[in-house]
C-alpha cells in the first residue's frame, strides 16, 4: 500500500529481528476472545483518483459555490492565497504540539504573535493559543469566572449565539453552574439591562453577552460591565463575526471568549474553526488551554516555549484549568496569516466595507431591530421566509436563516448577512424577494 | 557519530511588529460597489475604536518570507520520524488536504438547507458506519472536537445514561498510567477521581480492581493498550466485573492504532470510547491541532448521544433535533468537519484489508525498535509491546542523565524526540511510537543514534546534559518563562 | 558579523534509488474497468520491454520526505534576497499559481474545438494586447518558451523580412556587454557576429556603430538598458544609424523591470524584442525554468509572425493558419500558456499605475545599493544606473580575492550571491540587481555583509578563499566534474 | 500595493540616501524622447478577490473537465496531488537556475535523479536537464546530428507530429539543414523502409521517427536504426507519449528527443511541458542545454553542480551547442516526482493500462492501420469527424482529432486516444457515435 514504506522482504527482517516468524505472533498478547476473527467489513483501498472523483461528487452536491446571505455565526469572507500558501507547508502542517521548544520555534513564533494581535484586538492584557472555537470557548470561560469569583452563577444573554448557549448548558450541568438567561430589547435587539440588573444577584459569576450579537446588532458592552462588576460578577465577552473587531471599540470584559472563522477559516460545513480564550493579566493563571511565553536560549537568543504549564492536565490532571489538550493551532495560524497580511489598515477597511453592503441591504428591506448592527441584521420578509429562500434558489442565491427556530418570538423573520463577497446584483435580487 | 543530519544556515526573522512600518500593506479589497457608509454615523461614535495599536504592517512578500522562514525552524513528519509516544504521529496524505478544500466541502455553510448539503452529510454517514465497524460499536457522534473532547462527551454519556438508571454515581477509576485529560474529564464531568495501581506487567490488577468496584463507581476510563503499549489482557474480565456493578467501560482510543481491524473495543466489553481522528487516521497535527475525537457506544447509551444526530428520512440525509434524552450539544454546528473529511479519505484509500495491514506495520516497527534498543536502555516492563514502547532512563541517570537530556540529544542526531516523562508510573520514562509509516532506514538510524547517544552518556555525559548543540536555538530556558511570563509582544 | 542566518540542521537523503527496494510502491491505479489486454500479443514481443532496470521503488511518504528534505538544501525568493543580476528574481505572487491551477484552464487541450477554448484564447488576447502597450509595439508572438527562444524568433523576424526585401544580409551586431544568448542566437538563425566594443561610459560607441554599419548589418541586438545597468542614452540615434542602411534593431528585453510603465522600446526605435516572462512579469524560475518569452514587433514585421496567430472574427477568438510569410512554427501549439497566465495575473494586480510604481522601486533599489556600496567595491562604470548595478572586485583582488570568492562567502552571510563574472567586459565583475520587491531592512542586511566581507578580505582573504563555511555542502569540486562527467546514478 | 515592501517614508529615506529628491530623478538618464510622456493604458490593479474571480470566469468557458478522446501529443494522465505538493514548494518553486551549487544542492540532485530515470526508460546514457517541449528538442538534435556526423540533411517520417516537423523546418531553414520527409505505409502506419531507403543517402545526418508515432502507432526502430547506420546516418527517435516507454522497448537510437507531458504534466492548453534530449557517452559534448553531474565537496561529501558547460552559450556564446538558457526545470521536476511515486510496477502499470483502455475502444470500432498501437489509433467513422464529434459534444464528451487538417489523404479519419482516465461508459458512447 502506497502509505506503507516497506517491501515482504523487509517486514520479514523485522520480524525475524524480533524473533518471530509470523505478523499474527505480534498480537499473540491480545486474548482470542478479544480478537476480531473476521476481516473488516469495508471495502478493499481505492486509488487517489478514486478518491478525489468520490468527494468532487460529493462537493457539487452541496451549496458551497453560491453567493449565500447566511452568516448567524459562519461568514463568507474571502480568503488570501496566501493562507494556504502557508499552513500547507509541511513544516506547520506536519509538526506536533510545540513541546521540544529546540525544533518548534516556528510554530512557538506564531503562536506568540497570535496571541499578541488577540490582545491588540481585543484590549485584553493575555490570550491563550486557541479553543475549539467559540461555542466551547464561552464555558471554558465560564468555569474560569467561577474559579475566579468563587461564585457559581452564570448569567448569558438570549442574544448571545443560540449554539453556543446550548453548549454552555451542557457543559454547566454537573459543575453545579447554574446557568440564566436574560433577555433582549423587542425593539432595539441589544440586551435588556433591567432584566439583566433584575437577575444580578451575589451568586453570579459572569455576565456573558455577544456583539455583534446573534442578530448582528452591537450591544453596550461598557455598561454591562459596569453593571456586572457593580455585583461582583465578571464580564465575559463573547463574538462570532471577528472582522467586526477591526471597527469596533474593543470592550472591557474580564474574559473575550470568541471564535475567529472569520479570520480566513473557510465555513467548512461549521469546522474546524478556531476559538480563543483572552483575559487581564491578573487572571492568567486560571486560563485554560495552551500558552507561548518569551524566553531565551542558553546563548541569550530569543527564545520561545510552552509556559504556565501548571495549569494543563498534563501536569495538574484532575486539578488543571480545563481538559484540553489538542487545540486548534493550524486554525489559528490561518487567522495569524489573514491578520498579518490585512493588517492594521486592512481589517479596518474590511470592517467598513462589510458595514457598508449589509447596510445597503438594510436600506433596501425593513430591519426588524433599531439597534446598530454591523454586517448582518434581522429582516422581516413579506411572505414565510422559508418561501423567500425558495424563490432565492430559484435564482440560485442562498437565503438568509429563519429565526423562529431559535426565537419563537421572532417567526416570520430572517437572519440576512453581507459581506465584502457579496456583490450588489445579489443584494439588489434580494430586496427584491423581500420587497 | 551523526548521520542523519548536516548543518546549514537557516534564515533569521523577527517577531512580525518589528518588520511593521506605517503604511505599508499586503492586502487589496475590490472597490466598494454599494455607498460608503459612516462607522460612527451607523454603529455610533462610542462604539468605533481608534485604529489598532501595534497591529502590524507589512506587505505580502514579507508575509511569504516570515511564515516560510520560521518554517524552516521546525521540525515536522515530512522531515522525518516523529516518535512521539501516544501521538501516532504518521504520514498525512496529501490527497486529504485536497479533497477538504474541494469548493462544494470547504464552502459549505452548516445552515444551509439540507437539500443543499447531502454531500457533506453523506461523508458524515460514511465515516459514522466506517467508525463503527471498526469499533464494534453501534452509534457515534462525530461532534467533539479531539480526544479530551470525545472523552468529556463520553464521560457526559456515561453520566446521563446511569441517573436515567437513576442514580449517576459518584466515582470514576482512572488507571495511574492514564492521560492527564482522563481525569481531568472526569472532574469536569463532576465526578471524583479513584486513581487504581497498575501490576507488576503494566496491566489494571483485577483483584485490586474487583475490590474498588461498587456501585459509587460510574465508570472504568481505560487505555488500551495502554500507555505503556501494552495489551490489557483482561480486559474481558475487567469490563465483566464493571458491569457486574452496573458500572460502565470508557475506553481512550487514543491508541486504536494499535487494534484496527486486529480488535474491535465493542467485541472485548467496551461501552463507550472515543478516537482521535488526528492520530490513527492520518489527519495532520498542524503544530497542536486541530482533531477529531468521535464517540461510539453501545445501543444503550445511543438516546443520550449529543443533538443533533444524523438520520435518513426518504431517502436523504436529515439533522434529528427531537432528542429529548440527550445530553445536548458539545459544541456549535456538527464538529470539524474537515476533519472529517480527510479522516475518511484515509479509511477509503486503505479500505478494510489495508487497516489491518497499517496495524500490522505499526505494532512490527515499535516491537522492532524494543528488540533493538533494549540491550541499551533498562525495560520497566518487558513483556511484549503493542504500537508502542516505553523504557526508563534507569541505567543513564546513574550518570545524572535523564530522559529529557536523551531527547533533547536526539535532536542533534536529527530526530524528534519521543515522549518524556509519560507515562508518570514509568521513572524517566522514553515512550517511543514509529507508527507504521516509518521505513526499516528509518528506524536503524534512530536505533544508532539511540545506542549511540548510550555510549555518549558514558563517555561524556556533561556533552549530552548542554544538548541539543547543533540547533539555530539552544536549550531554552523555560523555568523564566514560566517565573516572569512574557504572553504578548509589546 | 552574521546576522541574518543562524546554523541548523538539516537532514541528509540519499539519492531516491538507494532508498528503493523491491515491493514498495508509492502508487494505486483504479481497477481496469476493459478486458485485460497482453501486451506481447497486442505489441508484438520484440517492442515490449522487460522491466526498468534500477528504476526506483518507494512508498509516498518516502517521495515527499525525499523532496522535502532536498528542498531545505535550496536557497529561494522565498526566503530571502536573491540579488542575481540579469535575473530579476522578484517576488512569484501565489494567486499566480492559483489561478494557473483552475481546472478549465489546467486540463484544456490545445486541440480542443476553438468554441471550446475561448476562455484561454481570451488570456492570450489580454496579455498580447498589454504586452504591446508596454513595449509600444504593434504586434507580438506569445509562442516563444523563454527569452533566447525569443531571441532566435526576433532574429529569424528580421531574416525573413529582410529576404522580403530581397537580401538577408550577413552579419549582425552584438555589443561585447550582450549575454550569451544573443550571439549563439545570431549564429543559430546563420548570421555572422560582429562584435562592438562598449565605450568608457559602457554604452554602445556611436562613432564606431556608424562605421560598421552597412548594407551587409541585418541587425544590432541591444539589450537596453545593458548589462551593465546603464540606458544607451543614444538609443534614438543608434536606431537611426540602423535604419538608415536599412538594417533593424533588435532589443534584448531581459531588462525591462527598468523600464515597464517608463519608457517604451516602440518609442525609441526598436523594431523587434522579446520580454522575459519569468523575469519582468514575476513568472517563476523553478530552478531553472519554465519562462516565456513573447516577441513583440513593428507593424512591418508582423507578417512574418509564427504562426498560428491569434484572431477575431465574428466576436470570437480563432487561431489564424493562413500566413504565407509567416517564418513558420517556433514550438507545438501557442507557447508556455500556464506562464502566460500567471503573467496575465500579475499585471492585472498591478495594473498600469502599479507596473510603474514598481519600476521606480526597482530602479531606487540598485541605485540605493550603488551609494551604499560604492565606498568598499569598485565601480568600472560609475554613471548612473537602472535596475542593477555591477561592481568589480579590482580592489578586492589586489589581496586574491575573486568575485567568485565573494559570492560564496556571501552564502554564510545568509544570502544568494549576484551574478559572478558577467557581464564579461567587467574584470572581476559582481552584479546586482535587486528588484522592486525587496524591503529596505532587507537591503541593509546585504549591504553590512558586502561591507564586513570587504573588510574580512582586508584581515583575512584566506577565511574569505575558502568560504562558505556554514553549508551543509561546502565548496564543490567542479573541476572534476567536467574532467570526469558522472551524468548518472548507477 | 501588496507586492510592493515599501513605505513611503522608506523611500524618501533610500532617495535621500542616494542624494536625490524625487523618484523622478532616478530616471534622468533616460533622454525625454525616449520616455513615456503619459501613464500606459492600463487598468488600474485590481485586488486578489477579483484576479480569482476573472480567471475563474474564463476557465469555466473551456472544456477542460471534459471527459475527452483528444490525444495527439498532449495526453490526459491522472497527475497525482503529491507532484503539486513538492513544486509548490517555495524552494522550488521560487529558486533560480542552481548555478551556486552550495545552496542549491536540492534542485540539482533531482535533476541527476531525472537525468538518470531518462536514461533507464530510453536506454541512453546521458540526458540533459531538459529542453522546452519535445518540438524544439527535434531540431536541437538534428543539429547535434549534423554536428556529430558533419553531414547536413535530415529525414524525418511524415508519421512524426506535424508540428514538430513545422518546428523542425522553421529552425533548419537557415541553418542549411535541408529536411526531407519519407512516408508510411498506407496499411500499417509504420514508416514505409523502402521510401526511407530510397532516400538515404551520404548526405543524410539523421533518421528522425516517432514511436508511438503521431498514429498511435508503434514503429520498428531497431530496423529503423539499422538502416540508417547503414548509410552512415544517426536515428533521432522521438515520441510525445512519454507513458508508453513504461512497456515499449527503448530504440538503440543515437539521440532520443521526446516530450514528458504524460509524466504529470498537465495539458494546459499546450504548454509548459518538458522537452529533453538523451544521447550516447560518445556524443555528450554535443549534447545542447544543461546538465549536472556528481562530484564532492571540499569534505569529500557527495555533491552536485552544473557541468560540462562549454557547450553552452554563457561560456561558449556563438560557438555553443545551442542556445537554450532557461529551461523547463520546475516542469521536469514534477516528471521526475511522478516517476519516483508510480516507480517501476507503476509505470508499467499504467502503460499496460493505456494499452487495455485503447483497446477496448478500438475493438469497438474500426482502425484504419492495421500496425500495433498503443493508447490511440486512427478510427474510421461513418460521418463527418466534425459531424460526429458534434454529437459527441451533445453528451458533453469531446471527440477525438479529425485527421485531414494534417494529412489530406487521411480526410474523413479521426484520432481516439484512452487513457487510464477515460471511463469504459463513456468510450462506449464513443463507439455509438462511431457505429
Ligand atoms: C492516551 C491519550 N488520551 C487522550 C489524549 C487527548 O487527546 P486530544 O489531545 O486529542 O485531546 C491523548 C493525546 O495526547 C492521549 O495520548
Ligand atoms: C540579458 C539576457 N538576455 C537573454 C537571456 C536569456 O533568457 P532565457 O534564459 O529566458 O532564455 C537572459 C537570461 O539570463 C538575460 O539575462
Amino acid at each position: 500500500m502506497r502509505y506503507l514504506p516497506k517491501s515482504d522482504a523487509e517486514r520479514q527482517e523485522m520480524l525475524a529481528a524480533c524473533g518471530l516468524t509470523s505478523a499474527e505472533a505480534l498480537f499473540a498478547q491480545i486474548p482470542a476472545e478479544a480478537r476480531l476473527q473476521r476481516p473488516l467489513d469495508l471495502a478493499a483501498g481505492i486509488s487517489e483518483y478514486e478518491i478525489a472523483d468520490y468527494f468532487k461528487s460529493l462537493a457539487v452536491k452541496n451549496a458551497g459555490a453560491l453567493p449565500s446571505f447566511l452568516g448567524a455565526g459562519v461568514y463568507r469572507h474571502y480568503r488570501p492565497v496566501v493562507v494556504d500558501a502557508v499552513v500547507s507547508r509541511g513544516e506547520f502542517l506536519t509538526s506536533y504540539t510545540p513541546y521540544q521548544s529546540e525544533i518548534s520555534q516556528g510554530t512557538l513564533m506564531t503562536i506568540f504573535e497570535f496571541q499578541t494581535m488577540i490582545c491588540q484586538l481585543t484590549g485584553m492584557d493575555a490570550a491563550n493559543a486557541s479553543m475549539y472555537d467559540g461555542s466551547t470557548a464561552v464555558p471554558e470561560a465560564a468555569m474560569m469566572a467561577a474559579r475566579i469569583t468563587g461564585r457559581r452563577g452564570a448569567l448569558v444573554a438570549r442574544s448571545v449565539h443560540p449554539e453556543y448557549r446550548e453548549v454552555l448548558r451542557t457543559y454547566a450541568r454537573y459543575q453545579n453552574l447554574p446557568v440564566e438567561e436574560f433577555g433582549y430589547d423587542a425593539q432595539s435587539g441589544q440586551i435588556d439591562f433591567t432584566d439583566l440588573d433584575a437577575k444580578l444577584n451575589a451568586e453570579i459569576a459572569c455576565v456573558i453577552l455577544q456583539s455583534p450579537n446573534f442578530f448582528g446588532i452591537v450591544e453596550d458592552a461598557r455598561k454591562a460591565a459596569e453593571l456586572a462588576h457593580s455585583k461582583g460578577a465578571l464580564l465575559i465577552f463573547t463574538f462570532s463575526e471577528a472582522v467586526s473587531l477591526g471597527i469596533l471599540e474593543p470592550p472591557n470584559a474580564d474574559i473575550v471568549a470568541g471564535e475567529l472563522q472569520s479570520f480566513a477559516i473557510s465555513p467548512s460545513y461549521g469546522g474546524p474553526f478556531a476559538g480563543v480564550i483572552a483575559t487581564k493579566e491578573k487572571f492568567v493563571r486560571q486560563l485554560p488551554g495552551r500558552l507561548v511565553g518569551q524566553t531565551s536560549d542558553t546563548n541569550g537568543n530569543r527564545a520561545f516555549c510552552l509556559t504556565l504549564a501548571t495549569r494543563e492536565q498534563h501536569i495538574r490532571r484532575e486539578k488543571s484549568t480545563s481538559n484540553i489538550c489538542t487545540n486548534q493551532a493550524l486554525i489559528a495560524l490561518m487567522a495569524t496569516v489573514f491578520l498579518e497580511l490585512y493588517g492594521k489598515q486592512g481589517l479596518r477597511e474590511l470592517a467598513t466595507q462589510n458595514l457598508a453592503k449589509a447596510h445597503y441591504l438594510g436600506s433596501l428591506t425593513r430591519p426588524r431591530f433599531t439597534g446598530p448592527y454591523f454586517n448582518e441584521f434581522v429582516a422581516r420578509p413579506p411572505a414565510e421566509p422559508a418561501e423567500v429562500n425558495r424563490r432565492l434558489l430559484d435564482r440560485s442565491i442562498v437565503g438568509g436563516l429563519p429565526l423562529e427556530r431559535f426565537y419563537p418570538e421572532l417567526a416570520g423573520t430572517m437572519l440576512l448577512c453581507a459581506t465584502e463577497m457579496t456583490k450588489r446584483a445579489d443584494m439588489d435580487l434580494v430586496a427584491e424577494a423581500l420587497a | 557519530m551523526i548521520r542523519k543530519v548536516r548543518s546549514h544556515p537557516t534564515q533569521n526573522e523577527d517577531v512580525i511588529f518589528e518588520r511593521s512600518s506605517p503604511g505599508k500593506i499586503g492586502y487589496q479589497l475590490p472597490p466598494l460597489d454599494v455607498p460608503e457608509v459612516d462607522p460612527a454615523a451607523a454603529l455610533g461614535n462610542e462604539h468605533v475604536r481608534a485604529s489598532i495599536d501595534g497591529f502590524p504592517e507589512v506587505s505580502e512578500v514579507e508575509v511569504i518570507r516570515h511564515f516560510t522562514r520560521l518554517s524552516t525552524w521546525n521540525y515536522a513528519i515530512d522531515l522525518g520520524l516523529y516518535p512521539l509516544g501516544s501521538c501516532t504521529m504518521k504520514y498525512n496524505p496529501r490527497i486529504n488536504e485536497a479533497v477538504a478544500r474541494l469548493e462544494g466541502l470547504a464552502w459549505a455553510h452548516p445552515y444551509q438547507p439540507e437539500n443543499l448539503s447531502q454531500g457533506a452529510m453523506e461523508v458524515c454517514a460514511r465515516l459514522e458506519e466506517a467508525l463503527c465497524e471498526i469499533t464494534g460499536l453501534d452509534a457515534i457522534t462525530l461532534q467533539p472536537a479531539a480526544g479530551a473532547h470525545g472523552e468529556l462527551t463520553g464521560i457526559l454519556l456515561v453520566r446521563a445514561f446511569l441517573e436515567s438508571q437513576g442514580n449517576a454515581r459518584r466515582k470514576v477509576l482512572v488507571p495511574d498510567s492514564a492521560h492527564g485529560t482522563n481525569p481531568a474529564t472526569a472532574a469536569t464531568a463532576g465526578y471524583a477521581i479513584h486513581n487504581i495501581a497498575s501490576n507488576e506487567h503494566g496491566m489494571i490488577d483485577l483483584a485490586q480492581l474487583a475490590a474498588v468496584v461498587d456501585e459509587d463507581v460510574a465508570a472504568l476510563m481505560v487505555t488500551n493498550p495502554n500507555t505503556l503499549g501494552v495489551f490489557e489482557a483482561n480486559i474481558v474480565k475487567i469490563a465483566e466485573i464493571l458491569h457486574a456493578k452496573g458500572a460502565l467501560v470508557y475506553m481512550d482510543g487514543a491508541n486504536m492504532n494499535a487494534l484496527a481491524g486486529m480488535a474491535r473495543p465493542g467485541d472485548f466489553g467496551v461501552d463507550v470510547m472515543h478516537l482521535n481522528l488526528h492520530k490513527t487516521f492520518s489527519t495532520p497535527h498542524g503544530g497542536g491541532g486541530p482533531g477529531g475525537g468521535p464517540v461510539a457506544v453501545r445501543k444503550h447509551l445511543e438516546p443520550f448521544l449529543p443533538t443533533p444526530r444524523l438520520a435518513r428520512s426518504a431517502g436523504a440525509f436529515t439533522w434529528d433535533y427531537d432528542r429529548p434524552q440527550s445530553i445536548g450539544r458539545m459544541r456549535a454546528y456538527y464538529g470539524n468537519f474537515g476533519v472529517l473529511v480527510r479522516a475518511l479519505a484515509y479509511i477509503l484509500a486503505h479500505g478494510g484489508p489495508g487497516l489491518r495491514n497499517a496495524t500490522v506495520d505499526a505494532v512490527l516497527n515499535a516491537n522492532y525498535l524494543r528488540h533493538k534498543l533494549a540491550p541499551h536502555f533498562d525495560l520497566p516492563y518487558d513483556g511484549p509491546n503493542m504500537h508502542e514502547v516505553v523504557f526508563s532512563d534507569e541505567r543513564q541517570s546513574a550518570k545524572g542523565v535523564r530522559t529529557g537530556d536523551i531527547a533533547k540529544r536526539l535532536i542533534d542526531y536529527g530526530f524528534h524526540p519521543y515522549t518524556v516523562s509519560f507515562p508518570l508510573i514509568v521513572h524517566g520514562a522514553l515512550m517511543i511510537e514509529p507508527t507504521e509509516t516509518e521505513s526499516k532506514q528509518e528506524l536503524d538510524l534512530f536505533i544508532d543514534a539511540m545506542i549511540s547517544i548510550a555510549k555518549e552518556i558514558e563517555q561524556d555525559p556533561q556533552m549530552v546534559l548542554q544538548s541539543p548543540h547543533t540547533t539555530r536555538t539552544s536549550r531554552v530556558d523555560e523555568v523564566t518563562a514560566a517565573r516572569k511570563p512574557i504572553l504578548r509582544w509589546r
